[in-house]
């Protein structure tokens, strides 16, 4: 991995922070309610946000993220303020025009479906946009992403039951974000395994287990993983080992909880391994934290939506694409 | 005539090859059956899916993510209520994303009591499927408007419910579907899958051509005057028959086949009640929260200055399910007599007396008319 | 005096002591944070599930069948949707027995808006599980009949939804339960669990006393003429309000907080309206197929000629989802000025003229009042 | 295995296999309408009937059977003719009174729970049965059974995640009867593996696989899954390799097809050894064929659910166990 592209990982990571804090700071200001998002995952999520390939349609990647992946909507490219707008819930959200959570991304350019409110139904809607792909041929794949207690719900074993039919295989990369937790309880206390994606094995299905703190560990496995799913049109099943390094949400809190941060971490090697100075690293905080709080200032005096359109695409109104 | 099965087939084909349909798949929906009630036999799209009907609803809202026109079956409209989730948030992608996405798929699952279905196999589901906000829901009750409705409900850009009656599947029907063959044993020859090895088989389709029914369009099966009667589905026939029996006593009835549940066609709905001033509301879905207490309330909210007499609901009784024993079938969905004393209660109920409360107060549970 | 989360708790800690609840599980019921709306912290018998909700219904229901008596929590009633074919089952476990098995088990769940829960979390369940045979269904509106209603819940021996609405979770009451402290703080420090650490705590429960609301009661609110209201849940109190400000205007209400909808208390609302002979539901559910629909039939059935003006729905906007943004919500689910638009709107509404069809069409769309 | 209970079990087979033909003939006589049942699958019911702890409550053994169990009922000691009262759907049908299809057992004395007409959901509630007999402690064990191609429900899954929770685990016996089809779809179509108990081994629960079509190997590997369960209070997985012998239903027809008939195999083997000779077994179907007859005249007899029972039991009525 070349230094430019682990500076530009390492500005990401900062971005995807920065940005998570702000959000939580505004849960405290009266500027949204409801905070849940991804501190602790950038390690993970900026890599595979730069791994994917981005477009609409078949032809390019399908993201079936969660509510914890801002950092690879950022490094795809996503502006900070929009999703400042989905926290204020205005009208000019452009994910859900101020009617989801925040981190809930919707983005049809990009293939970015719909993150949903429930857990790990996302698995069960995956299969099909990776069915497409499959008939359509290519390197288009479908990405899906959820966490380690939502594995318990059926829809994980759907979708490794559906992508290894026999002759129907299908190019998705079903990735599970292990933060050992589900909101208060432990994994340890609700699962056999500490390996999630060890259940792909009797699928035949190709599975890993990677260090989701370590962000050059994961942008190799990611590659290795999408590689494989892009050229054998074959599922690959792949645990992260992230941390959740605010809690699980502002239910709970949002304060900031004693486990590894993987940025810290990684700022701290790129500084030892002199490929960025410590002015260098404050610069980027700075810098993110200061195009921020502008965007908060411009998002502020943006209007909430009209109670008028409330009914507005009930039913589809655009053009039948 | 084709069957409402065969009609079915022969819209879905129709949708293949020029709708634009990518995939008809559910549980033995493709080959060798082609679908337990047939309705996908030899369908150039339809394959088998793994018996997960939770993993059925979320690949059709995947492929209508990624562009694709699914065709999804369930078989039996039964085995959908572990899936209400995926249902919802299919329903809510255009809403939820303000209107990024929306979602061309098409849910078919056969519905309702009337085939020894038993216990749970004998599910109405519209009171359910109404209430999920962004689908569209359709039932036909003849085979020509299954053919119509479905394809209306593969060229509609929203999530569309598609619920033909169980009991309806194999009969026939009195209108061609246009480029049908006049001769039903040729149809039969050529569109259903032999008995015995299928492996070699192709159906030698006929030259079906265009033909929608409007989602939204109720069907006024007849005219009448005595009162109106919305009806849907297995029963639809059913209220015809009880319409012609009572005829000969000298009522008539001002009767629908609703056809469309959502969206509902009030302008013909309110202009029938405007003349009959009564109203029957007919299905067999049980009776607390029904979709015809809405059909009923839509109507007060519309027209109640226009009802004479009490507006009447013969439904499904409050039971955890319908007995296997026809004795218990017959006791727990609404039957040719059960209509019939609906009916004809109904249009004898005397009208409510001058500046009185004199209302009649009409048994509406099922119950009470056996 | 207690909020209703700490009600709660009380009745479960009751129920564990003296009503042989053997199990109150769900996802983080169990220690440490004894569930999200801290409804089951302390308790002996609680712990933690999985996520799964088809699980924790599955649980229930197999603790049931094996003669345990099992408090099962969904977190929030919006998760529920993947297990209705589980609730079903247990909802005719009785019946298609024929009465040989039972299964006396509680589903915990807390429902509806107010608490900025967004387009998912912001469901009213009611109309669904209302249309669940087999089930009872009570939804309290105050600490006291939290209480109650749960140990009326435990003690039944059918399956019972228990339906607290998350907006009042932290509210508390009027009336205190059976037992508990008089000074707040003194509950709060014996029974709610400590910020940081809480692996040696323990609650110090007070000794609370046997106290049953009957399932298939409602409460009448206020005395009053000019309509009857039936409401329930999150709008009670919000309908409380609403009479508080049209008595200054001159108007009364007859209101009932139903607290159970299955059973219905329907001597106590038919008595109601033939006093008043006009009738408001508000509830906050979508109003397509709405269970408020249903209290309207059965009022239609029950006693149509003691209406003098159409019985009115205030209900939820049919809308996929409510809005995150508060702008949103506010214009989907009833709020304090539509529920008085709508009360006074119908006790202005003139009476239906002498043998005329004079009924004044009410607009019942909750968009209408705004 | 002693003589006497290779002899008792092929009694118990032959009983069954006759009942079954019976029931089928019933759908063409008019005495039923809807046949589902367990013809191929005896060899292994038979065995798993006969090791059961039968009794009432937690101490004995819970079954969530499907509608291929009519053999294990036949072998606890239930009476031929309360499944043709079922299947004629006579108000005497003990197990659902008229209201249920045939085959769908339920004995509250037996803890035989209702068989449920929707496919894989006894996964899912067995967990609780187990769960309060993991708490009494005891022998105690629950057993659930169901088909190849419903372990793709989320319900398979349920079952294996919670009873394999650390410190938790649940004495239960998880079965697989894979007769390789869902109605008309083949198993090899839709499942990356044969073995679907080989899914249990990432979740650490032990598991195997046997000839469901053999009754003495059968026998063999229910009790030793058994006593495992019972001592170790831990779960285990064992799929059944079974026959499918007259089809899905008699919505297929209802007819015989060319399986492995475990029956006929075992017949011969008894006949082979020496243990049976020919006349005597062609005097058990001839019994078991005769007695079945007179119970069909008996049930013909008796009433249909009277009509004015439809809301019995809709709430329990009974007495508070
Ligand atoms: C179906 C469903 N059940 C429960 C919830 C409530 N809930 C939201 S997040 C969460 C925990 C999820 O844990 P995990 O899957 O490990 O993801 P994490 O939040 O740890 O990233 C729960 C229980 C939900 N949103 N949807
Ligand atoms: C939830 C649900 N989905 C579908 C069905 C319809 N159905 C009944 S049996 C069956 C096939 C079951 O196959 P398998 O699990 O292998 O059991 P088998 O019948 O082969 O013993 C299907 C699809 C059902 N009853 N329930
Ligand atoms: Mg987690
Ligand atoms: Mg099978």
């Amino acid at each position: 991995m070349d230094t430019s592209l682990e500076l530009r990982i390492h500005a990401l990571m900062v971005g995807a922070r920065v940005l998570e804090e702000q959000l939580i700071a505004m849960t405290r200001s009266g500027d949204g309610y409801f905070w849940i998002g991804g501190p602790g995952e950038e390690a993970f999520n900026v890599p595979l946000g730069l791994l994917v390939h981005k477009g609409e349609g078949p032809a390019f990647d399908y993201l079936h993220l969660h509510y914890r992946s801002s950092a690879t909507l950022l490094a795809m490219g996503a502006a900070p303020i929009d999703t400042l707008r989905q926290m204020r819930s205005v009208a000019t959200d452009p994910y859900s025009g101020g009617r989801n959570f925040v981190n809930h991304y919707a983005r049809h350019d990009w293939n970015v479906v719909p993150v949903t409110p429930t857990i790990e139904v996302q698995y069960a809607q995956a299969i099909g946009t990776a069915h497409v792909q499959r008939r359509a041929g290519g390197e288009g794949i479908t990405i899906v992403n959820g966490g380690d207690a939502g594995a318990a719900e059926g829809d994980f074993a759907t979708s490794l039951v559906w992508s290894s039919r026999p002759g129907q295989e299908l190019p998705i990369l079903i990735v599970v974000a292990n933060n050992h937790y589900g909101i208060s309880t432990e994994q340890r206390t609700q699962w056999a395994m500490s390996d999630i994606a060890s259940r792909a094995e009797p699928f035949g299905i190709r599975h890993a287990r990677v260090d989701g703190c370590d962000p050059r560990a994961s942008y190799a496995a990611i590659a290795e993983a999408m590689a494989y799913v892009r050229a054998e049109r074959r599922p690959f099943c792949l645990q992260a080992d992230v941390s959740r390094l605010h809690g699980h949400s502002s239910s709970t809190g949002g304060g900031l909880v004693a486990e590894r941060d993987g940025l810290l971490e990684y700022e701290a090697a790129l500084i030892a391994e002199g490929k960025l100075t410590g002015e260098q690293a404050a610069a980027v905080w700075d810098e993110r934290r200061r195009a921020l709080k502008a965007d908060l200032e411009t998002v502020r005096g943006e209007p909430f939506p009209d109670p008028s359109t409330i009914h507005a695409h009930t039913f589809y109104e655009g053009e039948v694409r | 005539m084709a069957t409402m099965a065969q009609a079915i087939r022969l819209a879905l084909h129709y949708g293949e090859e020029n709708l634009g349909v990518t995939d008809v798949f559910g549980e033995d929906v493709g080959p060798p059956l082609g679908g337990v009630f047939t309705c996908t036999q030899g369908l150039r799209t339809a394959w088998n899916s793994p018996l997960d009907e939770r993993g059925i609803v979320g690949m059709a809202t995947g492929i209508a993510l990624a562009g694709g026109r699914p065709v999804a079956e369930i078989q039996f409209c039964d085995y959908m209520f572990n899936a209400i989730d995926l249902l919802k948030l299919a329903g809510n992608a255009s809403w939820g994303s303000n209107g990024a996405y929306h979602l061309p798929m098409v849910v078919m699952t056969p519905v309702g009591s009337g085939i020894h279905g038993s216990m749970y196999h004998s599910h109405s589901v519209e009171s359910v499927l109404t209430h999920i906000p962004g689908w569209k829901v359709v039932m036909p009750s003849t085979p020509l408007d299954a053919y119509g409705l479905m394809l209306a409900a593969i060229e509609d850009p929203n999530p569309v419910f598609f619920l033909p009656p169980k009991a309806l599947l194999r009969t026939k029907g009195e209108e061609p579907i246009p480029g049908e063959p006049e001769d039903a044993r040729e149809l039969h020859n050529r569109i259903d899958a032999p008995l015995g090895d299928r492996s070699q088989w192709k159906p030698d389709w006929p030259e079906v051509g265009r033909h929608l029914v409007p989602i939204g369009k109720a069907k006024r099966m007849r005219e009448g005057r005595n009162a109106t009667v919305l009806t849907y589905g297995r029963l639809a026939p059913v209220c015809l028959e009880a319409d012609k029996q009572l005829r000969a006593e000298g009522f008539s009835f001002d009767l629908f086949d609703l056809r469309s549940l959502v969206p509902l066609d009030w302008d013909a709905i309110v202009a029938s009640v405007s003349r009959t001033h009564r109203l029957l509301v007919v299905n067999e879905d049980t009776e607390v929260t029904n979709f015809g207490e809405h059909l009923i309330r839509g109507v007060i909210d519309r027209a109640f200055g226009e009802l004479e007499a009490a507006p009447v609901l013969c439904a499904g009784a409050d039971v955890p399910g319908i007995g296997m024993a026809w004795s218990l079938e017959a006791a727990s969905v609404p039957q040719l007599p059960n209509v019939i004393a609906a009916m004809r209660a109904l249009a004898v109920a005397p009208a409510r007396e001058a500046g009185g409360r004199g209302f009649l107060e009409l048994p509406t549970r099922l119950a009470r008319y056996r």
